[in-house]
């Protein structure tokens, strides 16, 4: 039995490495910003995007919440489980790149300026 | 107990399968081309899925019949499975299943992998809460536009078809969906309101009319006569209601009804509905 | 780590006012008892429904008296409308789908037995799981009051079926029915989301982690296989459905139009020109469907899986004979889990989806018929070479089998996408989803209750009226479902309020009374389960620890169990599940929690355990 | 084998019951399932705006003052927040409850702080027309597609039902990390880890948020 002292709990990681991800964090979010302004087409910008926040939601997981001090099957249970989900709400899109094709046209009037109601 | 549940499950079985069998319980006689294949791939597979479900309910009430506590045996048989079984049954089974999904693909892609062939007879349909509007395109083939701020329920411009466009001139809106014998369609299935959806029973053929979406839709009608056409999709209170009837008229006698203009247009339909009899309940 | 366990041991002691007892009280067994009552009486209100129904559409224009007076709306001098038909089609979906087929079976027998069978002494987060029930209850309560609001002009509840497709769903001036009790319906399901949500991480954190010492994976019941599952799959597809539950109240509530498209004209209002019909435009009615279904078909093994596990558990005791091809089993189980989430479009084949998905969907979905005919052949595996003992429960289980394989047959042609065109929305598919659905996993609760009964109530169920329940219920089921298909086949439409409309339906006639006629006896044969269920507390002849000879931890405590389950030793596990008629025991059962077997003379020197579960994959 | 032979042979692996297979305790691992769960509901609203965005014309008002700056400095502030929080954690982990409570209370001010400048930045939306039933007219005519198709309103929709549904997920998580501090020396070391987690989660939200609301949204001036 590995019985666990009361005290002093093991918490892998040094404030410096944390510092340090967050270091990398705010750099990517500079980065994120500064893409904003270069003109791009969007799929390429949507792509860069994405990427770059799987490399940010990676880095808070795996450090931040400590993932990659856990046991190998602790992240086993939980990653694909929400990958597989997340991948599976993808199969979505194509209807909506479809009804570009499919969308009856009509001509739209503007809506009265500022609604008051509601 | 164990006899008596047994005979209970094979009667039940037997009287199951045996509705199938009642003719007057089945599709009525179909008029569309794709309806052929259709058939059979339902044939095949009402086939395939019977003996299954003969199989396991017999077996099952074999089972019961045959395994029921007595005082032959002290003790069951102690066995934890086969593996052999476990695998030949799973790639039995996976084999029967995958084999009925392909095969009913190829109606399915025949009717809506490709867009309808050219010189198809192009109807608009448009569902309303509970009334049908088939938008003719007339002799010239092209719809008039339409607009959903010029649609007045009132002045029984349903669709909001654009008097002043040139293409409207000859258009016609009925309640009543009429097409050719023996030449391709194509509807464009669009909704003003909720879903909707158009179905024959005739045709083996339903779609759902979807709010702000064109969907195009293709198939071929055969046999002339008159068909109950129904809508499918829950529409809200009077969606029982929403009834329509699809003509299925010779091309001649629809190249004379199109050429009409739209008062005369309805009482030629007014006529032909009078004409042509419901298919007799077989 | 065991240290740990045990510190969980008696977080919270035996309570002993009456409300902390039976109220709000904290113990699994209890909350496991109060869901199966939410579910006894949302049955009761589900089947009233159904036979409203039914009489509605045999003999249109039944007066009821009492309805004039409850609903003057929706049954003027007790004359059913249509929209009152339909809102009762409504509610009797979502009531059965919800409040019935997910709370009993997970929350009710789950809540109640998986601590119990895999030896821990509570659920992980006791607080948790009275909050899970609370919500659900609210949720219950809100649903209800939804069939009594409106819009302003009549009393009929919501109309939606129980799929709530938008824009019908999202536009509260579709006509009557799109009123409050709309709003109210979403509210309750968004509810129940985040109720299902919260037992489910209980359920699942509970099977991890507190699993007695012995008790690996491999030796759990499938029973608890089937939970968890269950678990993991409400865990991942509520969330879902609350997402888009949100989204459709905010349609309906802020004037937005995630569902709804531009151009609607309603009630001779065009959209954005009237204040009564605000402007709507470029939401997508599919995306509805898209996130529902997301949900919805998870949520249809979410019903069934506790069932399927019930089954295979009562199937082995009564044969006495261990569950033929555990492994495979499991498997099977998981892999309808998983595929589970890779075929909800086989509900939107002719919604407008892209046809290619469709036809991707179709396969998938004909696949997932593998697992479940793996698991109907290992039952009818278990019952070979079995000594089956028939009692109702084992009735109610065979009767499982075959019902499940009655509906489930018929997935295998709606899953085409071909033979889908003319069957869906027909009344086809309601007689699928009945079958399976509507009573297979009805069935494999009443097998459940009637095999569990014992030991929640410590008597047990009176076996002769359980028969005879059992004959009237087996019987009338197959009769008003089966003919559905014949409808389905000649074509008839759900969701109608008559079908007095149609000639090519009028063949039919003769059927659709027949079947109300069932319906009606079988709903009245209910009324002799209540009766056993309510007597038996009282009267039933006395239970013993193990009235069953059954082998799994619920069998080796008092019944029913003590506050803590264990009576403050938890259990030792030494051997898989389902050990019966092990050759040279002793008795023709094994506990799990006998360490030796007593080899009498015959035993050919094999070790009585092989059915360790572990299959030799360990040591 | 003897029985207690046996019996203390099982513990030994990981599944074999009577351990935590993860060595993780019951509300760790049921928080990290309430994070898989809550993740999907936020997948989903994300798809759906993805969904609903490609298949519309959509308005990209995004200045890049007001909104860019302050949204990138919100995103600074939820950063820093999930550092200040893993550093509470940490000192937790040593037994320092009294750092471990200043960092909390320092996680909180971000927290807080990303609350205040997000609510400036509705006001300041808001005051600029937008609604989440419609735009602002002259937004109306500015982001019109060339063939005249006009730009969704579902703009506002998606973008005050995504944010607001985070900044609620931030706001709640306010007040559970002042329950925590205030009840700190009650607390094991793990509640404030999970704590920690819960938090940390708001911050990932917000990673694809923050891109796919705002950066995706810039007012490049193209049109
Ligand atoms: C669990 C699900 C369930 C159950 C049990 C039932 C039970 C019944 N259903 Fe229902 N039904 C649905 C789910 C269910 N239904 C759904 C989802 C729809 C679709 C709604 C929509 O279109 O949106 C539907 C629709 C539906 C229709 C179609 C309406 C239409 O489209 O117009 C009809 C028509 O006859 C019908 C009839 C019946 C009948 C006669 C019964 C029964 O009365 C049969 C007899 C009842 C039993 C045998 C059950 C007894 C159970 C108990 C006593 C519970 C025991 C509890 C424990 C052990 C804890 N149902
Ligand atoms: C408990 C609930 C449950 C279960 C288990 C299932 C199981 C299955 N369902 Fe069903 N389904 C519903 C509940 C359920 N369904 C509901 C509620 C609806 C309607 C929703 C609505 O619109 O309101 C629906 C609707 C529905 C549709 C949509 C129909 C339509 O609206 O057009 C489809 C289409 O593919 C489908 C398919 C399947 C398949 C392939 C299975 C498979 O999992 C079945 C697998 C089982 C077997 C195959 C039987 C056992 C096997 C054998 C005996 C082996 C031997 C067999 C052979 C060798 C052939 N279901
Ligand atoms: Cu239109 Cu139903
Ligand atoms: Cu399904």
């Amino acid at each position: 039995m590995s019985a666990h002292a009361e005290k002093h709990e093991h918490f892998a990681g040094s404030n410096k490495l944390f510092t340090s991800i967050w270091i990398w964090l705010v750099l990517l979010t500079v980065i994120e910003i500064v893409l904003a302004y270069r003109p791009m087409a969007i799929h390429f910008m949507l792509t860069i995007l994405l990427g770059l926040s799987i490399i940010k939601a990676a880095l808070i997981v795996a450090y931040f919440m400590h993932l990659k001090f856990e046991r190998l099957s602790l992240i086993l249970t939980i990653v694909p489980m929400l990958v597989i989900c997340i991948c599976l709400l993808f199969v979505f899109f194509p209807d909506s790149f479809r009804s570009h094709g499919l969308r009856y046209k009509f001509k739209e009037t503007p809506p009265a300026p500022a609604a008051e109601s509601h | 107990m164990g006899r008596a549940l047994a005979v209970i499950i094979w009667i039940l079985t037997l009287l199951s399968v045996s509705l199938f069998f009642v003719d007057k319980w089945w599709f009525p006689t179909a008029i569309s081309s794709h309806a052929a294949a259709l058939d059979r791939q339902f044939l095949i597979t009402i086939i395939v899925v019977g003996v299954s479900f003969t199989a396991a309910q017999v077996g099952l009430g074999y089972m019961v019949w045959k395994y029921r506590e007595d005082a032959d045996r002290s003790r069951a048989t102690y066995t934890h499975g086969s593996s052999k079984l476990e695998v030949i049954w799973t790639v039995v089974t996976a084999i029967i299943f995958i084999g009925l999904a392909v095969m009913g693909q190829s109606v399915w892609a025949s009717l809506r992998f490709n867009d309808a062939p050219p010189g198809s007879y192009q109807v608009e349909v448009v569902g309303q809460q509970f009334q049908w509007n088939f938008h003719y395109p007339g002799t010239d083939k092209v719809f008039g536009r339409t607009e959903p701020n010029l649609i007045d329920d009132s002045a029984l411009n349903f669709i909001g078809l654009d008097e002043a466009d040139p293409n409207a001139k000859d258009d016609a809106v009925h309640t009543v969906l009429a097409i050719p014998a023996g030449r391709p369609v194509e509807l464009l299935l669009r909704s003003k309101d909720v879903i909707h959806n158009i179905w024959v029973p005739q045709l083996r053929f339903k779609q759902d009319m979807v709010p702000g979406m064109v969907i195009r839709v293709h198939f071929t009608a055969n046999t002339p006569g008159k068909y109950e056409l129904a809508c499918a999709e829950l529409c809200g209170q009077l969606h029982f209601q929403m009834k329509s009837y699809l003509l299925v008229l010779p091309d001649d006698e629809l190249g004379a009804l199109t050429a009409l203009p739209q008062d005369q247009f309805q009482t030629r339909m007014t006529e032909l509905l009078a004409k042509y009899k419901l298919p007799a309940q077989n | 780590m065991s240290g740990e366990t045990h510190e969980a041991v008696h977080r919270h002691p035996a309570p002993t006012g009456f409300i902390r007892k039976y109220i709000f009280s904290l113990d699994h067994k209890v909350i496991g008892i109060q869901y199966i009552m939410l579910a006894l009486v949302a049955v009761l209100v589900g089947m009233t429904m159904s036979v409203l129904m039914r009489m509605n559409l045999s003999w249109p224009g039944t007066n009821w008296p009492i309805l004039g007076t409850l609903f003057p709306g929706g049954a003027p001098d007790g004359m059913m409308t249509p929209e009152f038909y339909l809102s009762l089609v409504t509610m009797h979906g979502t009531i059965m789908v919800f409040f019935v087929l997910t709370t009993a079976p997970q929350g009710g027998f789950g809540n109640y037995f998986l601590p119990i069978q895999i030896g821990a002494e509570d659920m992980a987060f006791p607080v948790l799981n009275m909050l899970s029930f609370w919500v659900t209850l609210v949720g219950f309560i809100v649903i209800l009051s939804a069939i009594f609001f409106s819009g302003a002009d009549s009393t009929v509840g919501p109309i939606g079926g129980w799929t709530g497709y938008a824009p019908l769903s999202a536009l509260p001036n579709a006509g009557p029915g799109q009123g409050m009790g709309m709003d109210l319906w979403i509210i309750s399901i968004a509810i129940f989301c985040v109720g299902s949500l919260l037992g489910a991480l209980n359920f699942i954190t509970t099977l991890l982690n507190m699993r007695t010492r012995g008790m690996s994976l491999m030796r759990m019941p499938l029973t608890c296989w089937a939970w968890f599952t269950t678990a993991v799959l409400a865990l991942l597809s509520f969330p879902v459905l609350l997402g888009g539950g949100i989204l459709l109240l905010l349609d309906r509530l802020a004037g937005t139009s995630f569902f709804i498209p531009g151009g609607l004209y309603l009630s001779g209002i065009l959209s954005g020109t009237d204040e009564r019909f605000p402007l709507h435009t470029g939401g997508s009615p599919i995306l509805w469907q898209h996130l529902f279904w997301f949900f919805g078909h998870p949520e249809v093994y979410i019903a069934i899986l506790p069932g399927m596990g019930a089954t295979s558990h009562i199937l082995s005791t009564f044969a006495r004979k261990p569950v033929f091809g555990y492994r495979a089993m499991v498997f099977a189980i998981f892999a309808i889990g998983l595929l589970g989430f890779f075929v909800w479009g086989h509900h939107m084949f002719i919604s407008g989806m892209s046809p290619y998905s469709a036809m991707t969907f179709s396969i998938l979905t004909l696949s997932i018929g593998v697992p479940s005919a793996v698991k109907t052949f290992n039952w009818l595996g278990t019952l070979w070479g079995g000594r089956i003992r028939f009692t109702t429960a084992m009735l109610f289980a065979i009767g499982f089998v075959s019902l499940f394989v009655a509906g489930g047959i018929t997935g295998l042609v709606l899953g085409q996408t071909s033979l889908d065109l003319p069957m869906h929305d027909t009344y086809f598919v309601t007689a699928h989803f009945h079958l399976v659905m509507g009573v297979a996993s009805i069935f494999g609760m009443f097998a459940a209750t009637y095999f569990w009964f014992p030991k929640m109530c410590g008597r047990l169920m009176n076996e002769s009226l359980g028969k005879f329940h059992f004959w009237i219920t087996f019987i009338g089921v197959y009769c008003i479902f089966v003919p559905m298909h014949t409808m389905g086949i000649v074509g008839m439409p759900r969701r109608f309020a008559q079908f007095t409309e149609y000639e090519y339906l009028k063949t039919l006639h003769p059927l659709v009374v027949f079947v109300s006629i069932a319906a009606i006896a079988t709903v009245l044969a209910q009324i002799v389960f209540y009766f056993n269920l309510v007597w038996s507390i009282f009267k039933g002849k006395r239970a013993g620890e193990n009235p069953w000879d059954a082998t799994t931890l619920e069998w080796t405590t008092a019944s029913p169990p003590p506050h803590d389950n264990f009576a403050g030793h938890l259990p030792v596990v030494y051997r898989g599940p389902y050990e019966f008629a092990v050759p040279g025991a002793a008795n023709d059962f094994v506990m799990q929690t006998e360490p030796e077997v007593i080899l009498q003379a015959v035993g050919s020197g094999r070790e009585g355990t092989s059915g360790n579960g572990h299959d030799g994959h360990r040591h | 084998m003897s029985t207690e032979a046996r019996a203390a042979h099982f513990p030994a692996a990981d599944w074999d019951g009577g351990v935590f297979p993860y060595r993780v305790g019951h509300r760790k691992l049921g928080m990290w399932l309430f994070i898989v769960s809550d993740s999907l509901t936020f997948s989903a609203l994300l798809i759906g705006y993805s969904y609903l965005r490609a298949s519309n014309v959509w308005p990209t008002p995004f200045p890049f003052y007001p909104s860019i700056v302050f949204s990138s400095v919100m995103t600074f502030c939820l950063l820093s927040s999930s550092l200040t929080m893993v550093f509470a954690v940490s000192a937790s982990s040593r037994g320092d409850r009294a750092k471990a409570r200043k960092w909390i209370l320092g996680t909180i001010f971000f927290g807080l702080a990303f609350l205040v400048l997000h609510l400036i930045e509705w006001n300041h939306l808001y005051s600029e027309g937008l609604r989440p039933f419609s735009l602002p007219a002259d937004w109306v005519t500015r982001y019109a597609a060339p063939d005249g198709t006009l730009p969704s309103p579902l703009f506002g929709a998606t973008f005050f039902t995504i944010t607001g549904l985070h900044m609620f997920h931030v706001f709640t998580g306010a007040i559970y990390l002042a329950v925590v501090a205030a009840r700190l020396n009650k607390l094991k070391h793990e509640d404030v880890e999970i704590s920690g987690l819960y938090w940390h989660f708001v911050d990932l939200v917000w990673m694809f948020v923050f891109p796919l609301i705002y950066i995706m949204t810039v007012d490049i001036g193209a049109h």
